[in-house]
């Protein structure tokens, strides 16, 4: 039994269609890689999962629940996470604000502080900068703010979208190292990366999407090893 | 489209229904009514009826003229408004070119009547500004005053203006000289500086409403002096219930209308505009009322017929302005006649307040 | 190709609050040079594009572009002299057309007064239709003519990137920052991208300075590089050498 | 100086007046980013329940001011249900017309209900004079003082340290996101509606006690007054609303006073004159933040 | 080339247009067939739409939110209404030279009000223009070449209604041609692009602080023309004419019509015009139910539904557009 299920799914941007009746699933425990050429739709799919656009036909079925009929802040609660392209943190808040907000839906204050501690761990910067304003933060800094925060609410399911988007070659390896180890920590994520080589090496399967289309999926291995993906998207 | 008004003559007003003057315009639409039906009711001027029609103008210009373009639309052929001043002066030139019969129950600034064909019922704002300072001055006795004036109203800067100028000629001083805007509801600061002042009397050339509010603060503030105002105050006593009557104990007022009259024509009015308006009347009530009946004697001295209803506006102005000035009517606010001016001399009174009813005072 | 100093930057700084964001950098760089700056996330690069653009006042030292002092100009002055950016964050116009774009960027160099346009006089249909010729053809570098009339915000992400070029370069630069160009890019349109920098470079005889996290990209175009580090400069010169600086590669690249 | 210091009270007097409704309109206006102009129209809605309960109906004064806060948050909610809300995703200006519009409405319905005439308030709360350094000070301005200075204290602990504010601080920033936090964008906006209109309650409450009369353009001065209170003392800040409020309650009070007779006419354009000199010295308001906004 | 030359025949299309709506009103005015209400209202229309249009720069292009348009509307109307009082000249000359005086006093006060005020933004500045427009009518009150609060009578009317129309009309004219050649310009999009995105304008070497001046600027004179309109329509201007509500009115004529569409701004200046005056048939109702009408024309607006049927229609209408005139540029 799949944990996330995408049927036939259909969205559009007023008159123009975004996502042309794409299907795939997602099991629990993978990691799951999303890749595709600009504007491709990926960005598009993952609003969609967590209700920020609504579909026009299909269904997203989590766990057993019917995704398109929920509103965008029961999704959470079911235990999905997204970490939005742009980021899109609270710059107006500070670091410690935001980071609280992602931990919105729960209640334990004891846990949510078990959980505070556990990504300043992993992210020992905003530690640092717990008491700035997110908005003055570098690029870098927002991002890991940004995933910290979806951590924050402890998810099932972590949706990333361009995770390694504006960060620097170190910060990329710890952010592809982070993935894993959230995975390995039990989560599962869908994972839409431009690096698509980097999300390859750590994904267990992969679709690739074309115009609102997927027109490949496989296995991880597989597909890095395809002719077609290493010309198309491996820049090899 | 037009109404069916044969053997009718249609008489059009407008002010304002809506907005923050609106208190005026449905106390004049009120007030003519009662004269209208009365005159239906006993069948008409020589068997010509009446047919009232009354549009809403917000006390603003640009609306009056589509509301008086309205009017002329729906057949009017007499014209009693405007109820408000500026309205009214923004109608001069229409009034002109129509040369209808025009008669304003309560614009009382001077360029509102500033057409051949147009009169009104009212006093206007230098002779009464003046000559409350006259009264003031050499009946009272009184030589430093304190005033409270409304800055965004023509009626009461008209009255401040006028009443200022004869009160400086006189010899009179001025101790405290303040003001407030149309929507201000506190007025502290303006009475602290009354009260730091050696006045001897207060002035308050405003509506009865907004000056009920400033007695009440005033009394607040522990001001005793003497009040004093215009025909605007007609009508306090209905804004100040239970202890706060007693405030305006021996407030001393100009005016042509006085509701506790105990003339039998002002208490039948009084009685038939409290049973069908739950309200006392007020002067603005009394003024178009006279309005109504100043026109009807109008019509009587034009010797006008039924067959005349089917005249223009202008041909009806034709015959009755030139018969304004051979008519006298004694109404609700005195014995009126008019000046080739179209101003009304009519007997002015000085009221009081005394025991919470306002009486006469010579 | 000639070796004149474009852009002298001497020990600028700036502070935010008690953050010494950038402290004491200095970079020269020379006429048409493919200059490269990179570094850890939150190490001041993009605020040293603000202040070269003077978005952001400096607090200490100063910068020459052209031998002219511009330390503390306005952000509008400073593009008159020839610089014009790409934002980190993109910022186009978005509402607008996406040739409507690359002409507000010509707005400066096709000029005709409010009143030439309210009346129609001919400078108006002259310089109008400059500025389309002029915004068609640098669509066509980029490759967006064919969505020149859709809404900048209905473009796709790597489109947005490339129109913001364009639109910088329409403004007829000497010196063009470019902040990230090739995030958010798949390493074919990042291959595409250095072409298109290059062919800028060398047909609108541009220098060019630019932040980029994608060493592909880095080492591919820059002929030199200076890399920051909490704000200081960490190392300066040839990209290789630089990129095997150990310094460099404890603090940024890794491995 | 004894008169001066009169003007003074005056002017802070009325100052907390305004500052009492400027903090109800700061709060929906930087969390909602709208200006609700029919705010100050929900207090003169309420000055008529008070007119309606106490005067009318003689309900007992505590279970009427209960009834009045209960009656202007329930006015509230169902005009951000009924008019703000299908509007999330219009622009800011045009849910300032339907703000316009709803103040319209309201006052018009009132003008229908009460009629043209001013309805005065029987003195409802009684506590006589306080003897302030030697001047006199109404109670019900003391009151007034100490509730404003309260409710600041109170809307401002509850944005910051309160996990439904902090909710709402990131509504006001990015609806979106919030909702990937799990918030409940329309129900947190829907609360902020409440709650403004709740302490619009409180201030009609106040109001009535203090002025003792409300006609159906009562609102339509708090809307301006408090919008001017709330940019000038920095758009967003509690504490500035307030300070803002204060300031402009003093100003009025001083160029109502001290203005030469023959500039008197025009006390309130001098008021404005002093609000353009300091914002235009200060152009994010006495206590408003520079704009972070990262470039 | 083609695609240029389209555009400037629009100018003239647009004139013809205009002539002939103008025909047929004036036909209608000419033999009564329109009542009189909706004569003097067609007047009233004219000067609403110059409102409308010239804060449709400032708040629709510009994007400042400015609340204070009633200020340059009574610059106008009382200085040019006070030169047309003291005049000999003929009227129609004294009407014409009355606009230009009135604009150009108007147009000063947006340059120094807009120029004082360079580093407000967004609420602040709205909230400063506000002020300026009730300062501006405080002052009225005690200056005493402008009457007081009595108001300013003996205005000249320049006779019968056709005629104030006629005249009001080839002002609208000028108007709409001048805006839209505004915006239809590099100009244009230069002040859209600071609406849009002000710090990449600024970027792009758009001068900000000399465009919000220009534009305040252009705004307020066309507002001051449109204050000479009234003040020679109505034959007398008070203070009151000129309140922030009428500020307000303004605003929601450019909000209804959509930001930055002008032709939309026309329509809804119409609307806003002759609306209060449809609804006189409900008597004390008239403004409870105006108050809904404007709630419900916004919210019908901004629905999905509509805005869908919008892009739609849009679409067939460009591709309507291009049948008809693509064949010969072919
Ligand atoms: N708000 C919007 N309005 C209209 N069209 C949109 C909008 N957002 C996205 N689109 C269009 O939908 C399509 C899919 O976009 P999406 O952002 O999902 O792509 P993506 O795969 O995430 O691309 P990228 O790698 O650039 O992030 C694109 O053609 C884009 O132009
Ligand atoms: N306006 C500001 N106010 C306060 N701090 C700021 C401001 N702008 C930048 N900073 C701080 O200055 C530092 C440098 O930021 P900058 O954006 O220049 O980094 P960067 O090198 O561009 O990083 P990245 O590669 O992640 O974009 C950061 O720590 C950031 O938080
Ligand atoms: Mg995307
Ligand atoms: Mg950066």
């Amino acid at each position: 039994m799949a944990m996330l299920t995408i049927n036939d799914l259909h969205v559009y941007y007023g008159v123009i269609q975004a996502i042309k009746g794409i299907s795939f699933e997602v099991n629990e425990g993978e990691v799951i890689a999303l890749i595709g050429a600009n504007g491709a739709g990926k960005t598009t799919i993952l609003h969609t999962i967590t209700g920020l656009i609504a579909a026009r036909s299909g269904s997203i079925i989590f766990q057993g629940q019917k995704l398109t009929k929920t509103p965008a802040h029961r999704i959470v609660k079911m235990g999905i996470a997204h970490v939005p392209e742009g980021r899109r943190i609270f710059s107006h808040l500070t670091v410690y604000e935001n980071l609280q907000l992602g931990a919105y839906t729960r209640g334990d204050k004891a846990e949510i502080e078990a959980s505070l501690e556990t990504v300043y761990r992993r992210f020992p910067r905003l530690k640092e900068r717990k008491n700035q304003v997110a908005g003055t933060l570098s690029g870098g800094e927002q991002q890991m703010l940004a995933i910290g925060r979806a951590l924050m609410s402890r998810p099932k399911l972590i949706l990333m979208d361009e995770p390694s988007m504006g960060l620097s070659p170190i910060l990329v390896s710890e952010i592809f190292d982070i993935i894993k180890s959230i995975s390995e920590g039990g989560t599962t994520v869908l994972l839409v990366e431009q690096n698509a080589k980097k999300a390859l090496t750590i994904a267990d399967r992969a679709y690739v999407l074309e115009t609102g289309k997927i027109v490949l999926s496989g296995n991880a291995q597989d597909l890095i090893n395809d002719e077609s993906v290493k010309k198309a998207y491996l820049g090899e | 489209g037009k109404k069916d008004t044969s053997g009718k003559l249609v008489i059009g007003g407008t002010g304002p229904l809506t907005g923050e003057a609106s208190t005026y315009g449905t106390s004049v639409k009120r007030g003519a009514q009662i004269a209208i039906d009365e005159i239906n009711d006993a069948g008409g001027i020589n068997g010509i009826k009446l047919e009232f029609i009354f549009e809403d103008d917000e006390a603003d210009g640009t609306k009056a003229k589509a509301a008086f373009e309205k009017l002329m639309d729906n057949g009017m052929q007499i014209f009693m408004g405007t109820v408000t001043s500026g309205a009214g002066v923004a109608l001069n030139e229409a009034i002109k070119n129509e040369g209808l019969l025009h008669v304003t129950p309560s614009a009382s600034q001077i360029e509102a009547i500033e057409n051949p064909n147009s009169f009104r019922i009212c006093f206007n704002d230098v002779d009464q500004g003046k000559a409350m300072a006259e009264y003031i001055y050499q009946k009272l006795g009184y030589k430093k005053a304190a005033i409270i004036y409304n800055q965004d109203d023509s009626y009461s800067s008209g009255l401040y203006d006028a009443f200022k100028k004869r009160w400086t000629e006189l010899g009179g001083s001025i101790s405290a000289d303040t003001s407030f805007a149309k929507a201000a509801t506190d007025f502290n600061a303006q009475l602290t500086k009354i009260a730091g002042s050696d006045a001897d009397f207060l002035f308050m050339p405003i509506y009865a409403e907004k000056a009920s509010q400033i007695i009440i603060a005033a009394n607040e503030k522990n001001i005793k002096l003497p009040l004093l105002g215009c025909d605007g105050l007609d009508g306090i006593l209905n804004y100040l219930t239970g202890d706060n009557a007693k405030l305006v104990e021996g407030l001393i007022y100009y005016t042509p209308f006085l509701a506790s009259d105990p003339s039998e024509k002002v208490q039948s009015f009084v009685a038939k505009y409290k049973a069908k308006y739950n309200l006392e009347p007020d002067q603005f009530a009394a003024d178009a009322y006279d309005a109504i009946y100043v026109i009807k004697a109008a019509i009587e001295k034009a010797g006008l017929t039924v067959e005349d209803t089917k005249l223009t506006a202008k041909e009806l102005g034709e015959k009755l302005v030139p018969v304004m000035t051979q008519i006298e009517v004694d109404g609700l606010t005195g014995k009126i006649t008019f000046s080739t001016s179209g101003e009304p001399t009519k007997s002015a009174k000085v009221a009081e307040i005394k025991d919470g009813k306002y009486v006469a005072k010579d | 190709m000639t070796q004149v100093e474009l852009l002298e930057v001497n020990n600028i700084g700036i502070s935010f609050g008690g953050l010494r964001a950038v402290d004491n950098v200095s970079l020269t760089i020379k006429n048409g040079q493919l200059y490269g700056l990179i570094g850890p996330n939150g190490s001041g690069k993009t605020t040293l594009f603000n202040m070269i653009t003077g978005v952001y006042k400096p607090t200490s030292g100063t910068f020459y572009f052209n031998g002219e002092n511009l330390t503390g100009k306005s952000p509008v002055e400073i593009n008159k002299k020839g610089i014009a950016r790409t934002f980190q964050n993109i910022r186009l116009f978005k509402n607008m057309s996406v040739i409507d774009n690359v002409k507000v960027g010509l707005h400066n160099k096709h000029k005709y007064t409010m009143f030439e346009s309210i009346l129609r006089l001919p400078r108006f249909f002259h310089e109008e239709q400059k500025m389309e010729e002029e915004a068609l053809e640098l669509l066509g570098v980029f490759d967006l003519d064919k969505e020149k009339d859709s809404l900048a915000c209905n473009l796709p992400y790597g489109k947005q990137r490339k129109l913001e070029i364009a639109r910088a370069l329409a403004t007829g630069p000497k010196l063009l920052l470019l902040d990230e160009p090739a995030a958010g890019m798949n390493p074919n349109e990042t291959e595409e991208l250095m072409e298109t920098i290059r062919f800028i470079r060398d047909n609108f005889n541009m220098t060019i300075l630019l932040i980029e996290h994608d060493m592909k990209l880095v080492s591919g175009i820059c002929e030199e590089i200076s890399v920051l580090n909490f704000g200081t400069l960490l190392a300066s010169g040839k990209t290789s050498e630089v990129l095997n600086n150990p310094e460099v590669i404890a603090a940024y690249l890794g491995e | 100086m004894q008169q001066f210091i009169m003007t003074l009270i005056d002017g802070i007097n009325l100052g907390s007046v305004y500052a009492l409704v400027a903090l109800g309109y700061t709060m929906v206006y930087g969390i909602a980013k709208m200006l609700n102009f029919a705010h100050g129209d929900i207090i003169m809605v309420g000055a008529y329940t008070i007119v309606v309960f106490i005067t009318r109906l003689s309900i007992s004064v505590p279970l009427a001011m209960i009834l009045c806060v209960a009656f202007c948050a329930l006015l509230g909610f169902v005009v951000e249900k009924l008019a703000y809300k299908p509007l999330r995703h219009a622009t800011p200006l045009s849910v300032l017309i339907t703000a316009i519009g709803v103040s319209y409405l309201l006052q018009n319905l009132a003008l229908l209900i009460f009629g043209t005439n001013r309805q005065f308030i029987v003195r409802f709360i009684d506590v006589g004079n306080f003897n302030l350094f030697g001047v006199s000070v109404s109670g019900i301005s003391v009151i007034i003082w100490v509730t404003t200075i309260v409710i600041m204290i109170g809307l401002y602990t509850f944005i910051k340290k309160t996990k439904l504010g902090r909710a709402m601080l990131a509504v006001s920033e990015d609806k979106g996101a919030a909702q990937l936090m799990g918030i409940n964008v329309n129900r947190t906006i829907s609360i902020t509606f409440v709650i403004g209109s709740a302490l619009a309650g409180v201030a009609s409450i106040l109001y009535s006690a203090k002025y003792l009369n409300v006609d159906p353009y009562t609102g339509s001065l708090f809307g301006i007054k408090a919008f001017a209170a709330a940019v000038f003392g920095g758009i967003g800040s509690i504490p500035g609303a307030m300070i803002g409020g204060l300031l402009i309650g003093l100003i009025e009070a001083l160029t109502a006073s001290y203005l030469p007779f023959n500039l008197n006419a025009a006390s309130d354009g001098f008021a404005f004159v002093i609000l353009i000199i300091m914002l235009v010295l200060k152009p994010t308001g006495l206590l408003g933040k520079k704009n972070t906004e990262k470039v | 080339m083609k695609r240029i030359n389209l555009k400037s025949h629009r100018n003239l299309i647009f004139v013809a247009a205009a002539i002939v709506v103008y025909a047929f009103i004036a036909y209608g005015m000419n033999s009564n067939l329109l009542p009189r209400a909706t004569q003097t209202l067609a007047i009233k229309a004219c000067y609403n739409v110059i409102l409308a249009l010239s804060l449709s720069l400032i708040v629709g292009f510009l994007g400042e939110l400015s609340l204070g348009h009633a200020g340059f509307f009574a610059l106008g109307a009382y200085s040019g209404c006070i030169f047309s009082i003291n005049s000999n000249l003929p009227i129609e000359l004294r009407f014409v030279l009355a606009a230009l005086i009135g604009g150009t006093v108007a147009a000063i006060g947006g340059f120094l009000i807009s120029s004082s005020i360079l580093r407000l933004q967004g609420d602040y500045l709205a909230i400063v223009t506000l002020a300026f427009g009730e300062i501006i009518r405080s002052f009225i009150k005690i200056i005493p070449v402008t009457g007081g609060t009595a108001g300013l009578g003996g205005i000249p009317s320049l006779g019968s209604k056709l005629k104030t129309f006629t005249f009001s009309y080839v002002f609208v004219i000028l108007t709409i041609l001048v805006i839209r050649n505004i915006v239809a310009s590099s100009h244009g999009r230069a002040i859209t692009s600071i609406r849009d995105n002000a710090i990449a304008a600024e970027s792009i070497g758009i001068n900000i602080k000399l465009y919000k001046i220009k534009v305040f600027t252009v705004g307020a004179f066309f507002a001051g023309i449109a204050g000479v309109i009234l003040g020679h329509y109505i034959n007398f201007i008070e203070p009151a004419n000129f309140n922030y509500n009428v500020s307000i009115e303004i605003l929601v004529m450019v909000v209804l019509g959509g930001m930055g569409n002008l032709l939309g701004s026309i329509i809804a200046a119409v609307v806003i015009t002759f609306l209060p005056e449809i609804l006189r048939g409900f008597d004390q109702y008239r403004l409870l139910i105006y108050a809904l009408a404007l709630i419900f024309m916004m919210l019908a607006s901004n629905s999905p539904r509509i805005i869908n049927f919008r892009v739609k229609a849009r679409e067939k209408a460009a591709g309507l557009y291009k049948k008809l005139f693509t064949r010969k540029e072919e």
